[in-house]
């Protein structure tokens, strides 16, 4: 049984690596390549979980992860940069080490906050909460640094993926397929947004800011 | 019997005031003008002049209101209570106890209102210059008044004036520093009340100068006659305050017998002849203020007032 | 046994919402809205008359019963007000047919999602009300279309589904901290079992449990600083889905939140969720009370005073103690039957005049007095002015605050008095003073406006005593 | 059914009247009904308040299932409230008798007619109720009601300010009322008033409350530096409202001063009259010394509402320095003059709002510099302006007089304060008292003059005609009662001893007419005395005489012709002194410092063609030193926090997402 958490330990700090890396990313093309590969190594986290967990339904849960996440969201999401022509460096507010050191101190909070959690919980479990928990807050991170809409939903899917890898790391939490189901119904959404805004022309561009024009009450 | 004294007594301090006041102002233009080696009209002139004035004709403005006729009566009948309501030559007169100093500085301040008005009926530019400025003075006489009322309902305990009298007259207070501030600031005050010199010159019909004779100026006949003799009336009420508050002698208690009160009536008489004889000298030695200088020298009024609530605070031990 | 109302105000709106999206007719569409509204509200009205219950997913105890009420009943209103006002979107041209049967669907569907998050007995039940509820009002605020309404829309979604998952995220500390004591499964989820054993769970996990469902669930109560989503989202939307944002979202988001804060008080080791609660609900009174000033358009206006009364009432909470959340709980209330009331009234006011924006709204007084008499009753009711309800809870709040924190009651106040001018201006200026050159006649129903106004009026005089028995018991559940 | 239950129905019967007022037709005789019933309903309670200041009993009380459910609505009638219902519905029935004949004049009578019933039923419940929540309820109705009535005119802009400032002003004052309460309520929450006065004798921080009522009940009496809205919006409403709200809502105010301090408080220390003491000074002086610049009439009348607001708080604190020190004659005293000062303010200050709004209802002018004798066109009001003129500058022998006197009475006592502060403190406060008295009286002898007498400066002014029968009925009634109690004060202070009873303990010997049957003598036979009877029949007696001997022996002839003025009588009307050449020296003394005043003059050199100029500029210290930095304070907050209104959607989430990270570290901390 440890020797099964080690193998789902190590995949899940995998997903952290690859949070990063999508933090390090300053290409489209780059940054879509990184999340499908961390959406791959969620899946198999998930799946080594309901592996070890004798949890059956969690395989769903992974299958959704890799189908949606690796496969149809990333792909349609190249659609739109290809159709956009843009394949520029990604602008981020800070420069990207700046965003790089951001991280690790997330991560450093990450630990900080779930280190005093009482020694009931298993040590892995700390650990993986700890992981989910950066993956998140990391997630957030890129929201907030990245001036496009699609690296916006890239970091969103990063934060959702830090849910995920959460959940299923737990014993027996119930409904997780659902949530996930939920999560990438919510994705979806997102990605339809920005389908319906392109195609309607409301906005000529999927740069944020220049939506911001468009508020009601002009300062 | 008891009644009809009291009512004697106070009728005949009523006839008392009126009959000397014009005398009191003749004594005092007489001084003036002998302190200026002139001859000067004679002692009696402000009754011949009361009498012509009544015998001529009045004049009205055209739009003279009511107020502007009514007004010299309300005028004499206030300042004429007010005046027999001090006690001039006998303490504690059967009446002397409808109004206390307070009173009676509120009932010359009811006749003030209503010549202020008076002055503004016909609506010319003098009648205001002079009721802003009797205003404007007044309103800074007041305090200094209070602050008067105050030494003496500290030291009498009361504000009632044949009580404060008899206090006075009965010589326990000694000679104190309060006292004599208090005098200061209440002939300051009575300057101003009475429009004298330095504060005002009831001589002078130069324009910009006027305050109390600006006000009056449209009255004529009749009506200038009631005003001057109110004037007059008023000239005496503040002497005899005076003389009453702080030089009390020879007064006569209710009680007492006609003796008495006949030296009560002489030392008054003196008493205030004499006042009047210093007002003129007083008048004399000094210059007229600019009006807003005025302020300052009633604000001296005041302060030495505050000293003397002050200094009685410390030298009764309260 | 939980009786059958309490899924037949679930399941009758989400039913109607499929009849309705087929309903070809715009006129039978509000109808049936209408009507089922109605029969949700007497359904749920029922409840008080059944047995309080619980089962392994829905609950029912007195702290819902009363807002599964008040919530079918602002439906209702709502529904009432909404039918006019689409009509006349109808007829402006903002709106089409396809837009009006996409609109009575979706309400309904927000009105079973709320129903849903205020029955559930189940964390992940409540998730999925609150979440459900929220996609549907986003699709409703971008409804119009025009740029600013999807720029509101999308802030709305963007911020709402962070909130989510972290609220989402909190769920799972949650069951985290339940399963070593209650087990695995959807047990260590349900409301009722974990307030049993909350005192033997781990206290920091459910303290980071509480920061994760603050902030997430915190976005939708709209606390300052989480807010942003809350001005635009109600100036740019349909004025009925406003009313229903600001009188029941909020307040569904709101008692979630309370959910664990009781949790949280059955633990005692573990992180004071009160402080927390009362800055958070200071900070947001005392900047939505000064972003009032600079408001120019009518909506974002009393958004801006929604954020501010869920200050109040965070704050409320946040002392704790039986006076206190007595307050909170009938400021909840109150501000739910008022803040929708002065959106239905503004509704019309933005009819009559064409536009939202407060430089053109002018003179109201002069060319629709009934309606400004609406809207000067309703402002003066939030503005916390006796004899109208909101005074009363105020009253409380004051009161008992300055007698334990003066310090708080002072900042309590500042921010109070900072708002309380901020509208009163707003409000002269409204509808006083020469009237603005457009304006038609509205032909509107005013009756739930004045229903409402009405009710807040009659609690401003006259507290029932069975609501104040209820709100005391509720009060005593809080802690 | 007692007085209380009796009185109570008045309640719901004024709000029904204003309910008919909502729905009155446009018509002169809806509008009489309207002002008559509620008119006839004031006077109704003006015979209850009698009954109740007259009857020897124990306070009524009465709960009723209202407000808050565990608490409800408490009612008690007890002398201090009977007192008030006088002040209140005498002031209310006179006004409305008033508006019988004016309220037909107004532009908008149906904005009035709803809201004004309202009004004197709020205040009127602001007396009787007994708990904190009902208290404030009715309170809050009373200002928002008058609010209401402010916003009558409402397209006029400064209308719309002033009502501004006065609700927000009016909610300030609740909250630090709420504050208040919360004090006296301590931990208990029992809001009751019969909790307070259990829980003050324990440690309620008697200073905090004084501070919290001065704030509360001092920012709608008009107390400096809050008193800045009121001169703004009394003028504001239509006069009979003026007259309600100048007259009476200020009373109601002290009435909930009265209250807090001495009855729900059991302990007054010495200390705490020292703040009343002064801000009443302060208050009583920059109050007339303000009204003497103005030159609208009715904000003229308001700013000395702001006066007498100080002279009847200089009352109060009179009788509390007395009390805490149990110098009961003093004491009691005190506070009947505030509570006689309090009543005469509501009968004068009423009587010259109702002759304003004549003045302003013929000629359409509030601006003095444009009037001018009237006394010639409308005499019957100009006598009544100036009874109330007299009355107000504390004239004898009419009623305003008999307060202040009774104050310097008591002030004359303060020496035997042990206080060594309070013994300098008082006469300073004196001084200041008897200048503002004196001013006041310049500043009518200015209101009266510019408008009632010399010449019309105004076609307007040149055509008034006197106004209805309604109205000067209403103003001879109040003009009678301020003669009336000034002649015979004794009576209602003898009426007043209840209350003084009540409010510190002891009550002065009923007027036993040992010197004679109205001789006021508070403080027994030897003490001080004023008779403002004999005052009168002497005053009688003396100008009879004068007239007489002037019949007698003057000569009877009286021609009419043109003004003398030195010789150099200009016809135009424009040559008089105008109010502003009038308060010029008073100005020059006393404005430059507190009012920072400053002129500027512009006179051409000669041979120049342009015009003269004269400009004065004046500025108010509460306003400038408080108000203005304050709303200039939010609206710098306001314009720096409104860039957080237009975020971008990523600096939103970041906002969210620091909030995160700082409970995190937090929690982190924590742990």
């Amino acid at each position: 049984m440890a020797y099964g958490y080690d193998i789902s330990h190590l995949l899940s700090a995998s997903v952290l690596v690859f949070s990063f890396l999508l933090l390090f990313q300053g290409r489209m093309f780059g940054l879509l390549n990184m999340f499908v590969m961390q959406a791959v190594c969620l899946s198999l986290t998930v799946a080594s979980q309901a592996h070890f967990q004798n949890a059956p339904h969690l395989y769903v849960t992974a299958a959704i992860a890799l189908f949606f996440k690796a496969g149809i969201i990333p792909y349609s999401l190249r659609r739109i940069i290809i159709r956009l022509g843009i394949y520029r460096d990604i602008e981020t507010i800070f420069g990207v080490g700046l965003t790089l050191v951001v991280g690790v101190a997330l991560t450093c909070l990450a630990i900080m906050t779930v280190m005093p959690l009482a020694h009931a919980q298993e040590l892995s479990a700390r650990e993986d909460l700890a992981f989910a928990l950066s993956v998140i807050l990391m997630g957030m991170l890129m929201m907030i640094t990245r001036k496009n809409a699609i690296s916006q939903i890239v970091g969103f899917m990063s934060l959702e993926n830090g849910l995920v890898l959460a959940a299923t790391g737990v014993r027996g939490m119930p409904l997780v397929v659902e949530f996930s189901v939920a999560f990438s119904i919510l994705i979806a959404f997102f990605v339809f947004g920005l389908f319906v805004f392109r195609i309607r022309e409301s906005f000529d561009s999927v740069e944020i800011h220049v939506m911001e024009q468009y508020r009601g009450e002009k300062q | 019997m008891e009644l009809m004294h009291d009512l004697l007594l106070q009728g005949w301090q009523m006839v008392l005031v009126v009959l000397i006041a014009p005398w009191i102002t003749g004594v005092v233009r007489k001084t003036k003008a002998r302190m200026l080696r002139k001859q000067g009209p004679s002692v009696l002139q402000p009754y011949r002049d009361l009498r012509r004035l009544l015998s001529k004709e009045t004049l009205l403005a055209e739009n003279a209101s009511w107020l502007f006729r009514v007004a010299p009566y309300l005028i004499v009948s206030a300042t004429w209570v007010a005046a027999t309501l001090v006690p001039t030559f006998a303490t504690g007169l059967p009446f002397s106890w409808v109004a206390d100093l307070l009173a009676i500085v509120a009932i010359l301040a009811t006749a003030r209102f209503f010549l202020a008005l008076a002055g503004m009926d016909v609506g010319t530019s003098f009648g205001g210059i002079g009721s802003s400025r009797e205003m404007m003075i007044a309103s800074l006489a007041e305090p200094a008044m209070l602050f008067i009322v105050f030494t003496m309902a500290i030291l009498a305990g009361t504000t009632r004036l044949s009580t404060i009298a008899s206090v006075m007259a009965s010589g326990t207070m000694g000679i104190r520093v309060s006292i004599g501030l208090s005098l200061f600031a209440m002939l300051i005050v009575a300057l101003a009340e009475n429009a004298r010199i330095p504060v005002d010159n009831p001589a002078t019909h130069l324009e910009l100068t006027m305050v109390h004779e600006a006000m009056v100026l449209e009255y004529t006949g009749r009506h200038l006659a009631m005003i001057e003799i109110a004037a007059s009336i008023k000239l005496v009420l503040f002497l005899s305050l005076i003389s009453c508050l702080f030089f009390p002698l020879g007064m006569a208690q209710r009680e007492d017998g006609w003796l008495a009160m006949g030296i009560g009536l002489v030392a008054y008489l003196l008493k205030i002849n004499a006042l009047a004889c210093l007002l003129a000298i007083g008048e004399s030695v000094m210059a007229k203020m600019r009006v807003f200088r005025v302020a300052e020298l009633l604000s001296i009024a005041m302060l030495f007032g505050v000293l003397a609530v002050f200094l009685l605070f410390l030298s009764r031990g309260m | 046994m939980i009786p059958i109302a309490v899924p037949a105000v679930i399941a009758l709106p989400a039913l109607a919402a499929v009849v309705l999206a087929i309903i070809p007719s715009y006129r039978l569409g509000a109808w049936v809205n209408l009507l089922v509204s109605t029969a949700v509200f007497v359904i749920s009205a029922s409840l008080f008359h059944t047995p309080l219950a619980v089962s392994d997913y829905f609950l029912l105890d007195e702290f819902n019963i009363y807002l599964i009420v008040l919530n079918t009943f602002v439906g209702m209103t709502t529904s009432i007000f909404s039918a006019t006002y689409i009509s006349h979107e109808l007829e402006n041209g903002k709106l089409s047919f396809g837009h009006l049967r996409f609109y009575h669907a979706m309400y309904q569907i927000l009105m079973a999602s709320m129903n849903l998050a205020l029955l559930s007995n189940n964390l992940g039940l409540m998730w999925v009300g609150i979440e459900l509820a929220t996609l549907t009002t986003v699709v409703m605020v971008g409804i119009y279309r025009t740029p600013a309404a999807i720029e509101a829309s999308w802030k709305y979604f963007i911020l709402g589904s962070v909130g989510i998952s972290l609220a989402f995220f909190g769920i799972i500390l949650i069951y985290l901290a339940a399963q070593p004591i209650i087990g695995e499964g959807s047990a260590s989820l349900t409301f009722t079992k974990l307030m049993v054993s909350s005192a033997k769970m781990d206290p920091k996990l459910l303290s980071l449990a509480f920061v994760f469902l603050l902030v997430g669930y915190g976005t939708k109560v709209g606390l300052a600083p989480l807010h942003a989503w809350l001005p635009d989202a109600h100036a740019e939307g349909p004025t009925p889905i406003s009313a229903v944002l600001s009188g029941l979202l909020l307040n569904v988001a709101l008692y979630a939140l309370l959910r664990f804060k009781m949790l949280l008080a059955g633990n005692a080791s573990v992180l004071s969720p009160g402080p927390i609660l009362v800055t958070m609900g200071l900070v947001s009174l005392v900047f939505a009370g000064i972003m009032l000033y600079q408001r120019k358009d009518i909506k974002r206006l009393f958004a801006y005073s929604s954020i501010e009364h869920m200050g109040i009432i965070t704050f409320a909470f946040g002392l704790g103690g039986p006076l206190a959340n007595f307050a909170g709980l009938l400021h909840m209330t109150m501000h739910s039957l008022t803040k929708s009331a002065i959106f239905f009234a503004v509704g019309h006011i933005s009819q009559a005049k064409g536009t939202q924006n407060l430089a053109d709204i002018r003179g109201l007084g002069t060319t629709h007095p009934v309606l400004s008499w609406g809207l000067v009753l309703g402002v003066a009711a939030i503005a916390g002015l006796p004899p109208f309800g909101v005074f009363t809870s105020e009253f409380l709040i004051i009161t008992t605050t300055f007698a334990q924190h003066p310090l708080l009651a002072i900042l309590l106040v500042i921010g109070l008095l900072i708002a309380f001018c901020a509208l009163l201006m707003r409000l002269q200026e409204i509808v006083f003073g020469p009237p603005s050159e457009t304006s038609r006649p509205v032909h509107a129903s005013l009756a739930p406006l004045f229903i409402h106004l009405m009710l807040v009026l009659l609690a401003g005089i006259h507290l029932p005593g069975e609501l104040a028995q209820w709100f005391t018991r509720v009060a005593e559940m809080l802690g | 059914m007692n007085l209380l239950e009796i009185f109570l129905w008045m309640i719901p019967l004024l709000l029904l009247i204003g309910g008919v007022g909502l729905l009155a037709h446009k018509t002169a005789t809806w509008y009489r009904g309207v002002y008559g019933a509620t008119g006839l309903v004031c006077l109704f309670g003006l015979v209850v308040g009698v009954a109740g200041l007259v009857a020897e009993q124990p306070p009524l009380e009465l709960v009723l299932p209202l407000g808050l459910p565990w608490s409800h609505a408490h009612f008690r009638l007890d002398h201090l409230t009977a007192f008030f219902m006088v002040v209140v519905n005498l002031g209310g029935a006179a006004a409305s008798l008033f508006a019988m004949g004016y309220g037909l004049h107004e532009p908008h009578p149906r904005r009035i007619l709803p809201l004004y019933p309202c009004f004197l039923a709020a205040m009127n419940l602001v007396l009787v109720v007994d708990d904190a929540y009902s208290f404030l309820l009715a309170w809050e109705c009373m200002s928002l009601t008058s609010w209401g009535l402010v916003l009558v005119e409402h397209r006029i802009a400064s209308n719309r300010q002033a009502a501004f400032l006065y609700l927000s002003m009016a909610g300030f004052g609740t909250m630090m009322l709420l504050f208040l309460f919360g004090v006296l309520a301590g931990q208990a929450g029992d809001f009751s008033f019969a909790a307070f006065r259990l829980n003050s004798a324990g440690n309620v921080n008697g200073f905090l409350v004084l501070f919290l009522v001065l704030l509360g009940a001092g920012s709608k009496a008009g107390l400096f530096p809050l008193h800045v809205w009121l001169p703004l919006a009394h003028p504001a409403a239509p006069s009979h409202v003026s007259a309600l709200m100048s007259g009476v809502m200020t009373k109601v105010a002290v009435y909930a001063a009265l209250r807090i301090i001495f009855d729900l408080n059991a302990h007054v220390q010495w200390q705490w009259s020292v703040p009343v003491l002064i801000i009443a000074g302060i208050t009583a002086f920059i109050g007339v010394l303000y009204a003497i610049m103005q030159h609208d009439i009715k904000r003229l009348l308001a700013y000395h509402t702001v006066e007498n607001i100080g002279i009847i708080f200089l009352g109060i604190g009179l009788a509390m320095a007395f009390r805490a020190n149990h110098q009961f004659v003093g004491a009691s005293v005190a506070i009947t003059a505030a509570l006689l000062h309090t009543l005469n303010h509501s009968l004068f200050k009423s009587l010259l709002f109702l002759g304003s709004g004549a003045v302003l209802h013929a000629t359409g002018e509030r601006d003095i510099e444009k009037l001018g004798g009237l006394i010639h066109r409308m005499p019957v009001t100009a006598f009544f302006f100036l009874v109330g003129s007299a009355a107000i500058s504390a004239l004898p022998p009419l009623n305003g007089f008999v307060s202040e006197w009774l104050i310097f009475q008591a002030m004359m006592v303060s020496p035997h304060l042990p206080q060594p502060l309070m013994k300098f403190l008082i006469p300073c406060v004196g001084a200041l008292l008897a200048l503002a008295a004196a001013l006041a009286a310049a500043c009518f002898v200015k209101a009266f003059g510019v408008t009632f007498l010399g010449r019309p400066r105004s076609p307007q002014a040149a055509q008034a005609v006197e106004t209805d029968g309604f109205s000067l009925s209403a103003m001879a009634v109040l003009a009678t009662l301020c003669i009336l109690i000034g002649i015979f004060p004794v009576t209602v202070v003898d009426l007043l001893q209840p209350v003084s009873q009540l409010l510190v303990g002891v009550h002065l010997p009923p007027h036993s007419g040992e010197l004679a049957p109205f001789t006021l003598l508070p403080f027994g036979s030897e003490g001080s005395s004023y008779d403002g009877f004999l005052i009168m029949l002497f005053m009688l007696v003396a100008s009879t005489l004068t007239a007489w001997s002037v019949k007698r022996f003057a000569c009877g002839v009286t021609k009419r012709g043109d003004a003398w003025d030195c010789g150099q009588p200009d016809p135009s009307p424009m040559t008089q002194y105008t109010a502003g050449s009038f308060s010029q020296p008073i100005r020059r003394v006393f404005g430059s410092v507190w009012f920072y005043a400053r002129e500027k003059v512009d006179m051409p050199l000669p041979g120049e063609t342009r015009a003269a100029s004269f400009k004065v500029t004046m500025l108010d210290p509460a306003w400038e030193g408080l108000i203005a930095p304050l709303g200039q304070g939010i609206g710098w907050l306001s314009e720096r926090f409104n860039v957080l209104h237009f975020l971008s959607i990523r600096q939103y989430l970041f906002l969210v997402f620091t909030t995160l990270i700082l409970f995190l570290l937090m929690v982190a901390q924590w742990s």
